[in-house]
């Protein structure tokens, strides 16, 4: 059979893989943010325990891999009665990846605002929570953008690591094919091809976007 | 005798172990013009800085208008809104527009009405000469021009006290002049309570009723400003004076 | 029960075998750091200069590589290469080389910004003595691009560490490959033996990648603090 | 989809096999052979806790590599990349527990079988799985390229599947009961549940009686014929009786006899 | 005659679509101190850094010691050789120290022995003060101290102009009469030929044998020195000359 055919004969399943993948980064990404935007706050406003237990998170989260974490939620965990299903695991652990990557987004944003504009609000008589409200956080938060922009493409990518618990997304999809028709060319192709639509535009857009907020933030 | 608006009693400062002012007393009336002169790192911004809390200090008061401030953030918070600062960095804020600018404090801080608060910006700016540029964003400004406005958004809280830090210092030698003829105009016009640190000593001997010159963080000498700059009594002031034009 | 599970580790070789694991894990990550670091560095040199086409076609690569997720690179150089480019390297000479030019393409991203960002000044002041491109680059931009850059490049090596987890796809015998042995073969005696041996790979990525992390931020820290006094 | 598997003619994948591969003279001259071989896989191929590589399988492997006078070197491999190891040239010869089906026979070439399998479905005796209808809309966990989810995939499409990439994966998973059931080769499947006295393999056999054997690259003669030749001579030997007592049957329950599993 | 060092020819520059230098001519002899003046935005960095090849230019020609530039980097980097430059910001390397920062054009680009060009550095850093900082980085060294380590290292390659763009314009006002006299005593006693663009007035009417006045990228005036501080030709000189000292 030919090249070709083999594509699209497994197109509909690589369709599913695809808006599997695209539904995980989607749902993963959107979490991560509130999580890494939660423990930025935290940080920032340094409230007693629970700033802290989020500096940990942070650093447990950071410096160990997804693939590990995953094992951990989809295989150990349920050993102590505490089971999610694949996809569940699988957003619960990108969130948890990525709300760390996130967290530093932010706060990379919030130190990048400079100490005159914050001494200059305090200047004016404007309270902590005024500062962060006017001063601190509309600019920290277009400073964190080329961090987050990047993040993003990461995480989406980080998707292909779920494979290992067996969810149908793209790379699980391409793997499968290939173990049980062994055409690994064209599932591979098809896998490459797959990425490229999603991240290929994206990163054009994040880029483009970068640009124009940056072009807005400086300048002073 | 008009009333004592800040005093300063027995200020110590140190940078951890570094001690950077010493037991600084001096007293400012209203309508007084003080400009703080002295070499450089002789502590002259960290002294207007602690006069409203910036900086901590660690030993000694500020008294402002009769009344000693217990430095808490919050306590100095209030009193931030009745003394205005100007720093050398044009720190507008770059997310809002020129008149959001001005209005950030007397609305958010002082929650004056935002009409009322707006027609006090606009006679200010005009003043500036900068009425038509309410609202454009500081980016599109020159640096004299966001002078201007930064001046005007301290001088929107009614302020008992301005305080200037080098606010020529950062600007292209032709702007200068604008800048400075606003502060002349509120020292003389408007009878502001001001101190002023400046390089510009033909400004400073112009504007100044009284000068403090600081070396290595104590007051060497405070002296009436036309006597100051004819014949100060400290050699090191001659010195100063002589190192500071060519 | 949780207590008896973590004896697991300390049955026959177990531990002996993961440290074993850890340690191919280690040697791989390492020459392909050292190998795509030094590439990385050529790279990112490269894509300061005026050519064109060099850029574009330096600008593409560094796309790919940003693009296709590790996993996916893994398994294109491991069945693709040997089959198309008759091209056949064991399992962990692919990972290396997978990981070295992934480390190459990041790295270059790296050093490019870094270089951008010394202060115009600093390359103009070097032009003005009649410093050659190459001079410059050597005595005034690299330098001080390296310090620049620290921070990023340490992040990278923890990520690259952290990414090899995926080497078991391509049946390397990494620490988690040597895991998931251990796991079957004590399967029966201990059942909560998957948490303990998962847990302690956790635990030896986290102790491997913390202390970098940590530096690179303290180094952060430190320049930031220069930058605003 | 479905059809195409066993439909397939795979001639890129054929054409691209002439190249790349090791002849008897060059493993003898390397003086090593590459065996593809699974680390997870007990009894028949796994790593024990003192590290050594053991099981049915390995015993075989080391035979052939003893045979030839050659030393043996492993390649652990996962279930769905065996016959890229081989087209890829990462190794000479697979003995993973490797079925002879009408698909792989198209992209790699097998010896004579050593083993006898069928496809079993295994499932926790509170829940037993006794029929292929009661999975209908439930999740059933397989291996990657094995023959059980080559079976349900194109036989049983209505089906579930869960599909890993390791044996250790599919295991914990069912453990886990993130599916109604497991399919994988009935052997051990019968190995499996020995240790594990809460599951049961509700059914026996699904699917066509299926064949184990060693695979060569496509087109290594050389190979091929040598492997034929020493699988005879170890049958004839009966050595696959030994390696079946010493390594299979401490796993296997009544259930399973000699006959089930080894050919004559 | 003393002969011609520079001269420029009907030199034009754009920034892509931007006309910022017209029909620039003009022309130096040895020995000769030329002070560049004009508002800010004139052209006036634009028009040195033309001269060392660090701008290009689209029009005219860069003659130096009688010999057409063409306008290559391989030629300008001969050309830099023997043309410093000083820059505003201190631009030392903050990667070397004081001392390799100024060996590292005699020494990498001159190819002069490191023992002679450190005796002859040496003595350069001895003429500024400096003599005790070579083995120290930039970073441990105040402003003036910085500034005149890169006028040192600018000295150092024997250079037969030099280039000063605003260089006291970073500096705190007391360092920058130290700065100002190592450039005057490079002017009186050193006979070096240099162009100096400068914001102080007095300085400038001090050191300069002639004064090039630019606005908007045209050569407004070419005046000697002394009547162009008196009386200059031009009104916009007057107003400019004006708006400088308060
Ligand atoms: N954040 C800080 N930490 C430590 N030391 C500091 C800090 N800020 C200032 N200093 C030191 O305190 C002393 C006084 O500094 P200050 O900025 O008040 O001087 P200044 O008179 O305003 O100088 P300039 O004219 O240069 O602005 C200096 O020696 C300075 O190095
Ligand atoms: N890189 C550039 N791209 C585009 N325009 C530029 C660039 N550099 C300078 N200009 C413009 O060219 C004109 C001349 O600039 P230049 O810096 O030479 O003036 P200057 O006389 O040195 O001013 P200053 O006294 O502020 O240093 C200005 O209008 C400036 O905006
Ligand atoms: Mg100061
Ligand atoms: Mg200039």
């Amino acid at each position: 059979m030919g090249s070709w055919q083999i594509i699209q004969q497994s197109l509909p399943l690589f369709e599913k893989g695809f808006v599997l993948t695209l539904w995980l980064s989607f749902v993963g990404i959107i979490g991560s943010i509130i999580v890494g935007l939660i423990c930025s706050l935290l940080k920032y406003f340094q409230v007693p325990v629970l700033g802290r237990l989020a500096a940990i998170y942070v650093e447990i989260s950071r410096n160990t891999p997804l693939l590990v974490q995953l094992f951990f939620l989809y295989y150990a965990f349920p050993v102590f009665g505490f089971k999610l299903n694949a996809e569940m695991c699988g957003i619960v652990g990108l969130i948890f990846l990525g709300g760390s990557y996130m967290s530093e987004g932010f706060n990379g944003g919030f130190d990048g605002v400079s100490k005159t504009q914050v001494e200059t609000g305090k200047a004016i008589g404007l309270s902590r929570l005024q500062l962060a409200r006017y001063v601190v956080f509309p600019q920290g938060f277009t400073l964190s953008v080329p961090a987050l922009a990047a993040n993003i493409i990461f995480l989406i990518k980080e998707t292909s690591i779920f494979t290992v618990i067996a969810i149908p997304e793209l790379t699980n999809t391409a793997l499968d094919l290939i173990g049980m028709y062994y055409r690994s060319n064209e599932y591979l192709f098809m896998l490459v091809i797959g990425y490229a639509i999603i991240l290929i535009p994206l990163s054009i857009i994040l880029t483009i976007l970068e640009k124009r907020v940056r072009y807005g933030t400086f300048g002073n | 005798m008009a009333k004592e608006v800040i005093k300063v009693a027995n200020l110590e400062k140190y940078y951890q172990k570094r001690h950077v002012l010493h037991e600084i007393n001096f007293s400012i009336h209203e309508g007084e013009v003080v400009t703080l002169l002295g070499p450089s790192g002789s502590g002259k911004s960290t002294l207007i800085r602690c006069l409203n809390g910036l900086e901590p200090y660690q030993k000694g008061d500020v008294i402002f208008n009769g009344e000693k401030v217990v430095p808490t953030e919050k306590n100095w918070q209030q009193i931030r809104q009745k003394i205005g600062m100007v720093f050398q960095s044009y720190d507008l804020f770059p997310n809002l527009t020129v008149l959001e600018n001005i209005l950030l404090g007397p609305v958010k801080v002082q929650h004056q009405s935002r009409e009322e608060a707006k027609v006090n910006a606009e006679r200010l700016l005009a003043q500036v000469g900068l009425q038509d540029y309410e609202n454009v964003y500081p980016r599109q400004l020159s640096g004299g021009q966001k002078q201007r406005i930064a001046i005007v958004r301290a001088l929107a809280l009614k302020p008992e006290l301005m305080l200037f830090d080098e606010v020529t210092a950062s600007l292209d030698p032709e702007m200068v002049r604008g800048v400075l003829n606003i502060i002349s105009n509120l020292a003389q016009d408007s009878n502001m309570t001001m101190i002023v640190v400046t390089h510009e000593m033909n400004f400073a001997q112009q504007i100044a009723d009284r000068v403090l010159f600081l070396e290595d963080g104590h007051i060497l000498e405070q002296t009436k400003g036309d006597q100051f700059f004819k014949q100060p009594q400290t050699d090191r002031a001659k010195a100063f004076l002589e190192s500071m034009d060519f | 029960m949780a207590h008896s599970g973590i004896n697991v580790l300390f049955e026959g070789r177990n531990l002996i075998r993961l440290f074993g694991g850890l340690w191919t894990t280690i040697e791989i990550a390492a020459v392909a750091l050292i190998l795509g670091l030094i590439l990385g560095v050529i790279l990112g040199v490269l894509r300061t200069f005026q050519n064109r086409l060099l850029r574009v076609i330096l600008r593409l690569y560094l796309e790919f590589f940003r693009i296709i997720p590790t996993v996916v690179l893994l398994f294109l150089f491991y069945y693709i290469l040997p089959k198309q480019m008759g091209l056949n390297l064991l399992a962990n000479e692919v990972a290396t080389l997978v990981f070295a030019l992934w480390t190459a393409a990041e790295m270059s991203d790296i050093v490019r910004g870094a270089l951008i960002s010394v202060p115009q000044h600093q390359r103009e002041s070097g032009m003005a003595i009649g410093l050659s491109r190459w001079q410059l680059y050597r005595y005034v931009l690299i330098p001080q691009a390296v310090s620049l850059e620290l921070p990023a490049t340490i992040n990278l090596v923890t990520r690259v560490i952290k990414t090899t987890s995926l080497l078991m796809l391509i049946s390397v015998m990494d620490v988690i490959n040597v895991g998931q042995q251990v796991v079957e073969a004590n399967n029966q005696k201990y059942p909560t033996g998957v948490f303990w041996v998962y847990g302690i790979i956790f635990v030896m990525y986290f102790a491997i990648d913390y202390p970098l992390s940590w530096w690179a931020k303290r180094m952060d820290k430190k320049r930031l603090e220069r930058a605003n006094g | 989809l479905s059809g195409c598997g066993s439909s397939s003619k795979s001639s890129s994948s054929a054409s691209s096999t002439n190249k790349g591969q090791s002849t008897m003279q060059q493993i003898k001259k390397r003086g090593t052979i590459r065996i593809a071989v699974f680390g997870d896989l007990p009894p028949y191929g796994w790593v024990n806790k003192q590290g050594q590589r053991v099981g049915y399988d390995l015993t075989l492997a080391r035979q052939i590599a003893k045979d030839l006078k050659v030393k043996p070197k492993f390649v652990q491999v996962n279930a769905n990349n065996r016959v890229d190891a081989l087209n890829s040239n990462k190794v000479d010869l697979v003995l993973a527990n490797f079925t002879v089906t009408p698909e792989r026979k198209q992209v790699v070439d097998f010896a004579s079988p050593y083993m006898k399998v069928s496809v079993g479905v295994v499932s926790p005796k509170t829940k037993p799985i006794t029929k292929a209808s009661q999975l209908q809309g439930k999740n059933l966990i397989v291996t990657k390229g094995t023959t059980a989810e080559n079976y349900f995939t194109s036989k049983q499409p209505n089906v579930k599947l869960l599909k890993f990439d390791s044996k250790t994966q599919q295991f914990n998973a069912l453990k886990n009961n993130r599916g109604a059931a497991l399919a994988d080769d009935n052997s051990y499947l019968y190995a499996w549940v020995k240790n594990q006295p809460k599951y049961t393999v509700g059914i026996k056999s699904i699917g066509p009686k299926q064949y184990i054997a060693p695979a060569v690259k496509k087109g290594n003669k050389s190979l091929l014929n040598y492997t034929n030749k020493e699988i005879k001579t170890l049958t004839d030997k009966g050595f696959f009786k030994k390696d079946y007592n010493s390594q299979l049957k401490p796993y296997f329950g009544k259930e399973v006899t000699p006959q089930d599993i080894i050919i004559k």
